[in-house]
């Protein structure tokens, strides 16, 4: 079900822990659906020089929050901000349909982090383009 | 990569085929292929068997040979009988009952009905997944025409106090259908005297070969037929029989049921210590359904801090094979129906693991998972956002 | 006694497993036995080998893999694709159009749905079986939402003009299924070309196992579910999915459709020099179905004077295994529909005898046939009341 | 399905053809129904001393029919009216319920018989005694 990349995030997953005093901090996600992701950055020179997770969830959830934050590792903030859901998804050579939403998931954690960052700055934060032009897949939706 | 090996341990989801009963079946996919509705000797043969295997199912039931009908399994079982009967007694009403945590085959099917115009009680149950005889019988209306409820729970195990939910269906005149699926080879059964109307079964529960099963259906049930078609099954269900997986239902039911007591002190042994095991290495670990009243082979224990899916990863890399009750790939991201009904907090029941016994196992497999699960779930809880380690806060105390 | 060599003739009825298709069963009744909705390596097998064959099935129908369903054989498969789109259409209309000699699970579904409101036209058939495409096109109401006509009949084995049908209910914008039971691996079948949105197959008519079928649905049609329950099959069919039943199905119709021009040759030799003998030792006998246009291996021919299943008798007793649209097991005492709707007299009807060729037979086998089968007639018209040596009165001049 | 005796009655018919100048002849059945038995009698002395029958139908009307003409020969008329459709289904060893209604064909026949030969003597038909008393078994039964 799922591809060796994701195998291979989930059973060594990059950047797992916590960053103390970090820069930014985004948490996504909701028990209830079984998944929770929380994203921490370090942030240099608007470039995100460090990147951590802890992750409650699927494998594929697991494996998100590990390549989300190997790609956002050394970008400009900007940057970071393009790395779609389904960059990461692609960068794991395919999530199964019904998965596609951990790669949101991830996506949103990313994004959330940046603008705790930027809010901390006293910066605006950036507005989700579209939040419904993810590739979701056929994901079914946790309505809660 | 040296390959591990395999300790299957989810004999609720599906269970091989047993040599003695590949045997049995062999001969009737090339040999005695013949179509039993046909005239000659080839298919006299087939014919022949398939009545042999109708009476010994009807034996470990309790049952007449001609109210055993074969099906395609258990979910064709449990449709048959449930919009069968719905549609055949719709003019003497139109409500039925049932419990929150049945299998899907009879909640969704409970739920088209709905559609249908039908009105459907779905009972809640105990902590421990019981369901309360006195809640049934205050559930029962006069337009009552059906009450559906499982032997025993496929995630948590729990088994239900049929007789006593048939003795009321039968004082209410209200036919009383129950999906036998897991209780095969676990429980004595006996339709009479637990007032059993209908009955649904899977072989490939049992050792049997899957895309097989059965329907009881006690003479004088007025049931529509879900499959129309040829005169198979006494004019019931069309299609051409599966020969082979018929016999090998057959001999596997014989097999399974041969002596439901040794199985259960044999495998319930097995299980104990499995969870003796993991809650004395495990913290933040509770079980599942009820302590007693419960399959010999199942053993469901949620973890905290930790999803279900995760968990079988790790262990199918270990070679370890189990399930959960998380969402995983039903399709669906609720956690398992079952789980909520029996009052567990979502993230708790995304965190739950169903190891399910069966015969082939050995304290050897126990002692592995003993051995491999701790580490697992230390993992998992390592890099969880809810799980820390000083105060251990987040944990919901169930 | 010495047992006579037993030449099998009633393909239409069912065929043995090839070799080569229990080779590739075997395997999942023991060792990759995983449930497909499991997550661990040999469920994750099983899954593979699932999708492997509705690719395999897909393209042997010029379909996708993901329109392709697997059910428990063809009965299943005319009962979904007939109830199913009827009563999701149910608010568009409540006409179907059929023909006379469909089989059974068509024409007992649709009597069903007759008694839940929905009104059914039968399609009657020309003397040699065919339904006529102005005929269909007359039928059509604004309310008509389905038509089912099958292939090719498995009595007469006359093959119906498909694609001008299908053209039809395409242009009206009407669902169009045709029951290909008997046409798989006699004619080549392109869904898209044919206009076809649901076609019903079974596994056991191809030399794949009994209890497995399949049904094709396009993308977009709107059908419900026959079976509800777990969200095997693209949440469509529920029930743990038959492994060892759709892998050998698959393989077995790869088999079957590698080359069906030579098949067509090959056995329509045979038949033909079987109908020639026939015709030319038994007087009083005629072909049943289209001359031309129909199933190479089959053959039905009707005595005048005799009945069949005593017919049938005889020629078990000589190890040749037949069929015939005489009453016989089917439970009534009326001779077969498709006699009768073809317009035979109902004692010729009685008379008739269906020989159906399949990949074993051989020129042996005829001429074995072509010894015995006069012999098996003289002698029971040689007892008939209704023939009279002399004169031959009684004849039905059909 | 049949019990051996059927097959061997089927196989071995007893009683084929016809009697020229019969005392009593009975022809019964229907050739839509698939069934057509002519039953022929000779009568000496109130005894039916020799039976013969022609059939069209299926393996057990031959065998009722061979069976119902073993079971007449050498009875009086009075004892062979009395031979029941369960008695030569007996003498079988058993029919196929769908396949009582051949025994029946055969009693009726013989009774036709028996009726046709006091006719022709100018005596009084006798009465079917109670034409639903037969054993049917769950016979389907064909309205022509
Ligand atoms: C034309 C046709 N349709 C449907 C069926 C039913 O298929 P099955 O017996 O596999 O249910 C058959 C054969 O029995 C058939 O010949
Ligand atoms: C309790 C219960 N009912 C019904 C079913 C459905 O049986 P099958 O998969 O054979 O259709 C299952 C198993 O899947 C089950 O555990």
């Amino acid at each position: 079900m799922y591809s060796d990349k994701v195998m291979d995030h989930f059973k060594n997953p990059r950047n797992v822990g916590e960053i103390e005093n970090p820069d930014g901090v985004g948490e996504v996600g909701n028990p209830v659906c079984g998944d929770i992701m929380k994203i921490f950055i370090t942030v240099k020179d608007n470039i995100i020089t460090d990147a951590k997770f802890k992750t409650f969830g699927c494998g594929a959830a697991i494996a998100s929050s590990s390549m989300a934050t190997e790609l956002v590792k050394g970008k400009t903030l900007e940057e970071a901000w393009e790395v779609s859901n389904k960059a990461v998804a692609e960068a794991l050579e395919g999530l199964p349909p019904i998965k596609m939403h951990c790669s949101v998931l991830a996506e949103e954690g990313i994004h959330k982090a940046i603008n705790d960052y930027r809010k901390k700055q006293g910066l605006p934060e950036w507005e989700e383009k579209n939040p419904h032009s993810h590739d979701h897949g056929e994901e079914p939706v946790c309505e809660h | 990569m040296e390959k591990k090996h395999t300790i299957y341990l989810d004999h609720a989801a599906t269970t091989p085929v047993k040599p003695a009963v590949m045997d049995v079946m062999r001969p009737y996919f090339t040999e005695h292929f013949g179509n039993p509705s046909s005239i000659y000797g080839i298919a006299r043969e087939s014919k022949k068997a398939i009545e042999a295997t109708r009476a010994q199912v009807a034996k470990v039931l309790g049952a007449a040979p001609d109210e055993i009908y074969f099906t395609s399994g258990g979910s064709e079982s449990d449709n048959w009988a449930i919009k069968g009967v719905a549609f055949a007694n719709r003019k003497k009403g139109n409500h039925i009952i049932t419990s929150a945590i049945e299998h899907h085959a009879v909640l969704h099917t409970c739920q088209y009905l709905e559609k249908e115009g039908f009105t459907v009680t779905y009972l809640p149950v105990d902590p421990s997944g019981l369901v309360d005889p006195q809640e049934l019988e205050k559930a029962v209306t006069d337009k009552t025409i059906l009450i559906s409820i499982m032997y025993a729970n496929n995630e948590i195990g729990t088994i239900e106090p049929i007789a006593e939910l048939g003795a009321i269906a039968r004082k209410h005149k209200i036919y009383f259908h129950t999906d036998a699926v897991q209780a095969i080879g676990n429980v004595p059964i006996d339709v009479k005297s637990q007032n059993i109307d209908l009955l649904s079964l899977s072989a490939h529960k049992f050792y049997g070969p899957k895309g097989c099963g059965a329907l009881y259906i006690r003479k004088g049930v007025k049931i529509d037929n879900l499959i129309h078609g040829g005169g198979q099954e006494n004019r019931r269900r069309a299609g051409t029989e599966n020969i082979a997986g018929i016999t090998g239902l057959g001999t596997a039911i014989e097999l399974a049921t041969a002596d439901i007591k040794g199985h259960n002190v044999r495998i319930a042994a097995l299980r104990d210590r499995l969870l003796k095991g993991i809650l004395e290495t495990i913290p933040y670990a509770r079980l599942n359904g009820h302590p007693l009243k419960r399959l010999p082979g199942n053993l469901n224990v949620s973890f905290e801090f930790i999803e279900g899916e995760s968990m079988l990863l790790w262990l199918d890399d270990e070679g370890i094979c189990g399930s959960t009750g998380s969402a995983c790939t039903s399709g669906s991201l609720e956690p398992s129906h079952v789980m909520l009904a029996i009052g567990l907090p979502p993230e708790v029941a995304h965190g739950s693991l169903r190891l399910t016994l069966g015969d082939a196992n050995t304290e050897q497999d126990v002692d592995r998972v003993l051995d491999v699960l701790p580490k697992v779930v230390a993992k998992l809880r390592e890099m969880s956002p809810l799980y820390h380690k000083t105060g251990k806060e987040g944990g919901c105390n169930v």
